[in-house]
């Protein structure tokens, strides 16, 4: 597979590391009272969806960018590469 | 103890090898500092690299040379600094000189640096390097990090017919043997 | 129809016109006892064994294709019982021990060919995960012995011994291991059920399920709605899928593993070996062709293809420790999806809806699971309590804080 | 060594003679024959068996579909089992044998099967064999075994190299016949970079066998003059013996260039080199594979595809035979005839099956003698050329699981479903069966897709032929006659068992082939699919289409396991790292261990000691005693630098990081989110803004990545940065009761005393007289003791200066297994403690655990399983019999109960030798273990033999509460 990346343009997947779905983005407060359920649903469960799916890959042979890229799981098709850096402040995430 | 020194070695002794169509040496003599750019702390550095050396920032695929100086871009937010040192510009010198516009780092020792060059240098890496690099694709100034037989590296193209390649320093003997087995494959 | 040696002569000395098929082609029924989705090797296992053990025949067996399109048509064939944890190890003795009864059972030639398994170690801490796993499996009956470099020396002199990167220091050898003919697992479990009057029917997909108040009482398919007084899942790969129809997010992905054979061969691998510095491990089948495999491609996907760096992975595995197998030629490769599961292990359960249950998470072990999968299975939905082997297997364990990870790798599917 | 059939023309150099071997038989050749047509020169006909009826099997077609003649080359190592015949390049000195037979090629003891056929149809082994129980493995099986497979392999490593390689292009063109030429000379001329493949040696595809003009020339030369002219080009990529044998995901395919397969001498170059094409483009000109018809007897050796016939006769000068008929359902295999006539062979009949004229049986057992018609007629002859039609090579198009579409006027399947995307189809492949039309397609292809990709220089004009007559009746099988019909000549498929097959069910078209093993040999169905799909489509009453087709997988026709790892075997299967002092361990008597991608020192042998226990408790000794020196450059190092990184370290670690003071160093226990610990190390603060992250040397690049993805995914606003120094220090452990006097006299001007550098301390410095570096006052043996690290390029200089200056303290280095025995000693956790299935309460630690904070892992840690009184515990372990030397992977058993699961109390997760204890000692976990310290348990390990008493004990085997390490 070939990943178009944000900043360096298209490369071989084999320079990244794939980590699942990109709700893993979306880390819920661990600290507080009654976060285990809100954690359990992020650490374990998944939508693993048939056809478009936003993901993490980790270009760990490369720029060290984590990045969030939407791709079919029917095709392999990918539509959208973002940085990952972006999409977690689009999300609201900041320190 | 003031009877002994410490005297520095390259990593591979020094090879140094030509083939029919290109030679392949290391490259000992270059210091490396990576400077890491501080959040919203873009225009301080790029100011302080211009005042110093005239240098401005890599983008994420060029590197820019300046004054001797060469920007090697590592990640989104940080590159490297590769100089000859000498008594006026040694790795403490540029840390000092960087020391309030960015968080730098020897990196010296973490690499190996292999020069690549003569006309056989891109059939040689068509054999472990994944990237295109045809001289429209990867121009001269060009840099990028990939993997090469299993190790990371990073490709520099320093003028049409010549590489630097660079890997981690514990790996070298591997990572010489992965480019020497390639020119010798392609050689004529 | 019995099959044996004297059916053989008589149908091959009047031109082999006698035969029947295998399984019939009826049309569904408005409303079976059980519906149990997936023709695969579990789903037909599951349906042999509630009507041939647990007496209860009024199944149906819905696929969406052709039976055992799934990944008991496409996997490397291996069977052992060779885990570590209390919640998988007992689990897959009984599966290895209805393996060895299971042709004569179902009277179909499975080839289950008990050649012994080599999981071979490379250094001292994986000799003593070994040695911890090894005297599991003597706790559970299964046995196995640990092999030094001599002993493996003398079993199998082709592998690479003197020129490793990681060298061979010793191996885990199961001999109750070993491979079976996959395709006719699916056949002889679907005509077993058949012959009891189970239901098989193909080019039948599920469309959703019919949930009244909380209750699953029954499906709608292409073939049209289907009730039932339970709805029994077991898609594998299609989990995610399919429990999607019913509202449900799992602790499961969906993840492509390659297999491969080589041309035929004359026979030169004994066993199976398995290389535990790389990712390959390879066994011969009886046509000659050698069947091997590796790690998952490591990304979710529902296509049935993966990709090159994961082949190169693989054969590079292989070469690692058999040189001798560098001028066979790789003949296929093809993938399977695998219900890839948050800790490496299986869930056999009811759901939190009434009356339906979900049987997945196999990950790539599912085939060597197959008959105690479906005896579970069966178990569970004839009784509603789970047979004793499977009471780890449950949905709710990593809310609990018990999940079943024999590699350590914790809840990310690609990495077990 | 004459060659009896050797006729005028073709392109081979008749100047040179080349010799060669086929069962020990020397023949003669010429430069440009394949191992097949130099056979047929020489009058062999018989070449193989089939594989399992062990019928005569011959040479059936002229590429890399044949089922038949397959071969063994080379002898010894290079052995090479399985290689078509009629894709070998013949060179001096070729040594081939037949294979898969017993006793000879001409008796072969094993064509009995033939005679038990009636037995052995489709899937006969699932209906027997199953009696007694026991014999499947020790009977039945190793008989079958033996019978079945094809050819051998050596057994040896494989002498030859394998490379890999990477190659970029606009547009890839597969297949170099009539369209990839025409299609590469318009890309090429257009500008585009264009790779050219051809699995072939000589470009041309059927033009080389066929007697087509292109452009007022021979079609053969026209190809000729094709590739010169597209050799000239710059941006175009030439690459005969190049298989694309798959395609992969976003452009990129796979191809098997085969650089010195054609030599006798590889000239220590690699055999094969496996590329990866990345193509924006693709475009499969991969022409059409002709097929048989199902008759009588159809497998003898002599019956052969017709377009094969003519490509002996025109392309390598070889009539197949001396009488030929020709039987055909099509226009095309009428061609045959007038081919051979003009070579002057005879034609003994030219029999068209649209004329409701068919062969039904043939004679001749190790070669054709007649075939006989089913109007009675017998016709002798030694060559039948038998032409089914054609069968556009669909097969990477579909590699991507599209799904071929049925086509009635080529009675065919074409590219039809989901395409990878990017590729076009184009020629024969797309079912454009001839010539004039798939050159204008190709060409008019090529020039848009050229455009597309905006190279738009002129292209000129596509190249003129005829159109010749392609006609075709749908006739595939001759349903007269008793005789068996071969659907699949090499896995020995009859009409007769796909009925079966339709009759027991087996109806869909994969049933079909797992059932009959349709399709499943060596050339992938190339020749067989179509028929049995035709004859499964009779049995039914159905279409074809309706039928179903098949789609093909990767590879287009196999590919050598050696190939496809390229360089990674043997030592170079993995890089290797090794240490900044492995020069001088290995010059000191150092054995060497894998740890991971590292080479670390696992002991130093000194003269006289036998055995390595020796050495290492002579290492441990000497560092408890007086002091040792290990290299530790293996540990992650990671340079965390920002205003924000105690915060961030904060996050990360489950204990507190916030207010490590500078020039201090604390451990630190990381956590994954499911609460499960997953590495330790320790964390130095260099400034506010500066810390130095140590890891285990497994998870380095683990922990690197996770704090990237807290960094950018979790935290993105906090300025903190990254960047890996493990490479880029050497760093050696110096411990024990002298290694303060030691270091006092290495580090220049820093005061050691325990006041002013306490444990935990850290400092930058000097060490003899001027190098940098950096001190770290921490401690994994539990002694007093110390980390160094310089800069690596002086690591060498580093080991050799401290050993001199450490001599008269008797500075002992020491490998892994002393760092080993001692951290046992001390009861600290390592690897086999922290394998993934352990959390903080397990070992003790969850006091650590921060309760305040939120960090990675904060969330899960109190879940009902986790919480449960009889948790597993770390405990130390002592043999009641103090000669007894423990085993890990024990399980733990109280004393009288069953051996079983349910009564598993625990494990030995690590054991040592303590020569300071003179015992054997052990961790491990076990069930609330740390309230049954003092209580005897079994160890219980029957894999290795052991069931010996344990005590259980503290973990901390010696110096509990550590008053060495703050010494």
């Amino acid at each position: 597979m070939i990943i178009n990346h944000p900043l360096l343009g298209p490369r071989d997947a084999t320079e990244f590391v794939y980590l699942g779905d990109a709700s893993m983005i979306e880390r819920p407060n661990g600290f507080g009272e009654d976060v285990a359920d809100a954690m359990y649903e992020y650490v374990y469960l998944r939508d693993n969806p048939a056809g478009e799916h936003r993901e993490l890959w980790y270009h760990e042979q490369g720029d060290r960018s984590w990045l969030v890229v939407t791709r079919n799981t029917l095709t392999h098709e990918i539509t959208e590469v973002a940085l990952a850096r972006d999409v977690a402040r689009s999300k609201g995430r900041s320190k | 103890m003031a009877d002994i020194t410490l005297i520095a070695a390259p990593v591979l002794g020094g090879f140094n090898h030509e083939f029919s169509n290109c030679t392949l040496a290391e490259r000992s003599d270059i210091a490396l500092i990576s400077v890491a750019v501080p959040r919203d702390g873009d225009t301080a550095l790029s100011t302080k690299l211009d005042t110093a050396w005239t240098l401005t920032m890599p983008t994420p695929s060029t590197t820019t040379q300046a004054n001797g100086m060469r920007a090697i871009p590592l990640t989104a937010d940080q590159f490297l600094l590769a100089f000859h040192p000498d008594t006026n510009r040694t790795e403490v010198s540029v840390q000092d000189d960087l020391a309030e516009v960015g968080y730098t780092t020897v990196q010296t020792d973490a690499w190996v640096i292999l020069e690549l060059s003569g006309e056989g240098a891109t059939s040689a890496l068509e054999r472990i390097c994944p990237l295109d690099l045809a001289p429209d694709a990867f121009p001269t100034g060009s840099a990028a990090r990939t993997v090469m037989e299993h190790l990371g590296a990073m490709i520099v193209r320093v003028d049409n017919t010549r590489f630097w390649l660079m890997s981690a320093r514990s790996s070298a003997m591997s990572f010489l043997h992965a480019v020497e087995t390639s020119c010798r494959w392609t050689a004529s | 129809m019995r099959y044996n040696a004297l059916k053989i002569l008589k149908e091959g000395l009047t031109g082999n016109k006698g035969w029947t098929p295998v399984w019939r082609e009826p049309d569904p029924k408005p409303e079976y006892d059980i519906v149990i989705v997936g023709g695969g090797g579990h789903g037909l296992a599951t349906a042999y064994y509630l009507s041939n053990k647990f007496g209860i025949t009024n199944i149906a067996v819905v696929e969406k294709g052709w039976i055992g399109s799934g990944n008991v048509g496409r996997n490397t064939t291996l069977i052992r019982a060779n885990y570590l944890l209390e919640g998988n190890q007992p689990f897959y003795e009984l599966s290895l021990k209805l393996w060895e009864g299971l042709e004569q059972d179902f009277n179909y030639n499975a080839m289950v060919s008990q050649r012994g398994i080599l999981n071979l170690y490379h250094s001292d801490s994986q000799r003593d995960a070994f040695a911890r796993r090894g005297n599991a499996m003597h706790l559970t009956g299964s046995g196995g012995e640990l092999l030094d470099e001599a002993q493996i020396r003398e079993k199998c002199p082709y592998l690479d011994f003197d020129n490793a990167r990681f060298p061979i220091k010793g191996a885990l050898w199961q001999s109750r291991g070993g491979t079976v003919r996959h395709d006719a697992v699916a056949w002889g479990f679907a005509r077993g059920a058949d012959q009891k009057g189970v239901d098989i029917l193909q080019n039948c997909e599920v469309m959703g399920f019919q949930i009244e108040n909380g209750v699953c009482r029954g499906v709608e398919t292409s073939r049209g709605a289907i009730r039932a007084k339970k709805v029994a899942v077991c898609v594998a790969g299609s989990s995610g899928r399919v429990m999607s129809l019913a509202g449900m997010r799992l602790p499961i992905e969906s993840h492509v593993l390659q297999a491969f054979v080589s041309e035929g061969l004359k026979p030169i691998l004994p066993s199976v070996i398995t290389f535990g510095a790389g990712h390959f491990y390879v066994s011969q089948s009886d046509k000659g062709g050698l069947v091997f495999g590796g790690d998952i491609d490591g990304y979710n996907t529902y296509a049935q293809r993966g990709n090159l760096p994961v082949v190169e992975d693989v054969c590079e595995g292989g070469m690692a420790i058999l040189p001798m197998i560098g001028r066979a030629r790789l003949l296929r490769m093809w993938g399977g999806v695998m219900d890839m599961s948050m800790d490496g292990s299986p869930f056999i359960d009811r759901t939190h809806i009434d009356g339906l249950y979900f049987n997945g998470g196999w990950c790539y072990g599912g085939f060597k699971a197959t008959p105690a999968s479906g005896f579970c299975y069966a178990h569970l939905l004839a009784k509603d309590t789970p047979h004793p082997v499977a009471t780890q297997l449950r949905l709710d364990r990593f809310q609990r804080g018990a999940p079943i990870d024999e590699k350590g790798a914790g809840p990310q599917p690609n990495l077990h | 060594m004459n060659q009896p059939n050797r006729v005028d023309g073709g392109q081979i150099d008749r100047a040179t003679t080349l010799k060669f071997q086929f069962n020990e038989r020397w023949l003669t050749a010429h430069p440009g024959d394949t191992l097949a047509s130099a056979l047929l020169a020489n009058g062999v006909r018989l070449v193989g068996r089939s594989f399992k009826y062990h019928r005569p099997r011959g040479i059936f077609s002229a590429g890399s579909e044949e089922p038949n003649a397959l071969v063994q080359l080379h002898k010894g190592a290079a052995l090479e089992p399985n290689t078509r015949a009629t894709t070998v390049e013949v060179f001096d000195g070729l040594y081939a044998t037949s294979q898969n037979h017993r006793g000879s090629l001409e008796h072969d003891f094993l064509a009995v099967n033939d005679l038990l056929s009636p037995l052995l149809s489709a899937g006969f082994y699932y209906k027997t064999f199953m009696w007694p129980r026991a014999f499947w493995e020790k009977v039945y099986e190793p008989v079958i075994r033996s019978a079945a497979g094809l050819g051998r392999l050596s057994g040896k490593p494989d002498p030859d190299e394998y490379d890999h390689g990477y190659l970029h292009c606009d547009v890839l063109i597969i297949g170099a016949g009539p369209a990839g030429l025409a299609a590469a000379l318009a890309a090429g001329r257009a500008g585009a970079r264009v790779i050219l493949a051809d699995e072939d040696f000589r470009m041309g595809g059927r033009l080389n066998g066929e007697t087509y003009d292109v452009g007022g020339i021979a079609g053969a030369d026209w190809a000729r003059s094709a590739v010169t002219e597209l050799t000239s080009m710059n941006n175009v990529r030439m690459m005969a013996r190049t298989t694309v044998y798959g395609a992969y995901d976003h452009g990129i395919y796979g191809a098997l260039e085969r650089m010195t397969d054609h030599r006798a001498d590889s000239g220590d170059k690699p055999r094969h080199v496996l590329w990866r094409v990345y193509s924006k483009r693709a475009i499969l000109c991969a022409g059409a594979t002709e097929r048989s018809m199902a008759f009588g007897n159809n497998d003898r050796p002599g019956v052969m595809l017709a377009g094969a016939v003519r490509t002996y006769v025109n392309r390598f000068g070889v009539a197949p035979g001396r009488k030929v008929a020709v039987f055909t359902n099509n226009n095309d295999g009428l061609r045959t005839a007038d081919d051979l006539r003009a070579k002057g062979v005879d034609i003994s009949a030219v029999i068209d099956a649209r004329k409701g004229e068919f062969v039904v049986n043939t004679t001749g057992r190790k070669g054709l003698k007649s075939v006989q018609l089913n109007t009675g007629r017998k016709i002798e002859t030694d060559c039948l050329a038998v032409s089914g039609g054609w069968s556009p090579n669909v097969h990477l198009s579909s590699h991507h699981r599209g799904r071929p579409t049925w086509r009635e006027d080529i009675a065919g399947f074409v590219p039809g479903g989901e395409l990878p995307p990017g590729m076009t189809v184009v020629g024969a492949a797309a079912g454009t069966l001839t010539l004039a039309s798939t050159l204008s397609e190709a060409h008019e292809t090529a020039t848009r897709i050229a455009m597309d990709l905006g190279k738009s220089r002129a292209t000129g004009e596509a190249p003129k032929a005829r159109d010749e007559d392609f006609s075709t009746a749908p006739i595939w099988h001759i349903n007269e006659g008793k005789n068996r019909a071969w659907v699949d000549l090499q896995n020995d498929v009859t009409t007769k068992d796909v009925t079966q097959s339709h009759r027991e069910g087996f109806r869909s078209v994969e049933h079909l082939k797992r059932y009959t093993t349709l399709g499943m040999a060596t050339d992938q169905g190339k020749t067989s699919n179509m028929l049995g799909l035709a004859v499964m489509a009779e049995a039914s009453g159905k279409t074809i289409p309706e039928t179903g087709t098949t789609i093909f997988r990767p590879p287009y026709s196999p590919v050598p396991i050696g190939a496809f790892a390229g360089r990674a075997r043997g030592k170079n299967f993995r890089p290797t790292r090794l240490t900044p002092s492995h020069a001088w361990a290995s010059e000191s008597g150092a054995s060497f261990v894998e740890t991971g991608a590292w080479l670390r020192a696992e002991w130093y042998t000194r003269p006289g000691e036998k055995g390595w226990r020796d050495s290492v408790d002579r290492e441990v000794k000497a560092t408890r005693t007086a002091v040792g020196i290990c290299d530790v450059t293996t540990l992650g190092k990671i340079d965390i630098q920002g205003r924000d990184a105690a915060e961030f370290l904060n996050k990360i670690y489950a204990n507190a990081f916030l207010k490590l003071p500078v020039g201090k160093v604390r451990y630190g226990l990381m956590l994954r989110e499911d609460g499960t610990v997953y590495d330790d190390g320790t964390t130095a603060r260099l400034s506010d803004t500066h810390f130095v992250m140590t890891t285990t040397t497994a998870n380095a690049v683990l922990v690197f990545r996770n704090l990237e993805f807290a960094r950018q995914c979790l935290w993105p606003d906090l300025d903190v940065h990254l960047i890996s120094t493990t490479d880029a220090w050497a760093q050696f452990s110096v411990a024990g009761p002298k290694s303060r006097a030691l270091m006092q006299k290495v580090v220049d001007d820093l005061d050691l005393s325990n006041d002013a550098f306490p444990f935990m301390s850290c400092a930058a410095c000097t060490v003899f007289g001027g190098t940098s570096a950096r001190l770290f006052r921490i401690s994994f043996s539990g002694e007093l003791a110390y980390e160094i690290a310089v800069p690596a390029r002086y690591g060498d200089a580093m080991i050799r200066a401290m050993m001199a200056a450490g001599e008269e303290f008797n500075l002992t280095p020491y490998g892994t297994e002393a760092l080993g025995v001692m951290r046992i000693e001390k009861g600290h956790v390592a690897g086999n403690e922290l394998n993934g299935q352990t959390d903080a309460r397990m070992i003790g630690l969850d006091k650590m655990v921060s309760r305040k904070k939120d960090f990675i892992g904060a969330a899960l840690l109190d879940r009902p399983e986790q919480t449960r009184e009889d948790g597993l515990q770390l405990v130390g372990l002592r043999p009641v019999d103090a000669n007894v030397n423990l085993t890990a992977g024990a399980h733990f058993l109280s004393p009288g109960d069953p051996e079983d699961m349910a009564h598993d109390q625990g494990w030995m997760t690590s054991v040592a030798y303590s020569p300071e204890l003179g015992h054997s000692i052990g961790l491990g976990f076990l069930k609330r273990g740390r309230d049954r310290h003092g209580e005897t348990l079994r160890s219980f390990s029957p894999i290795r033999g052991q069931d010996v008493m344990v005590e259980v004990c503290s973990p901390h085997h010696i110096d509990p509460e550590g008053e060495r390490q703050r010494g």
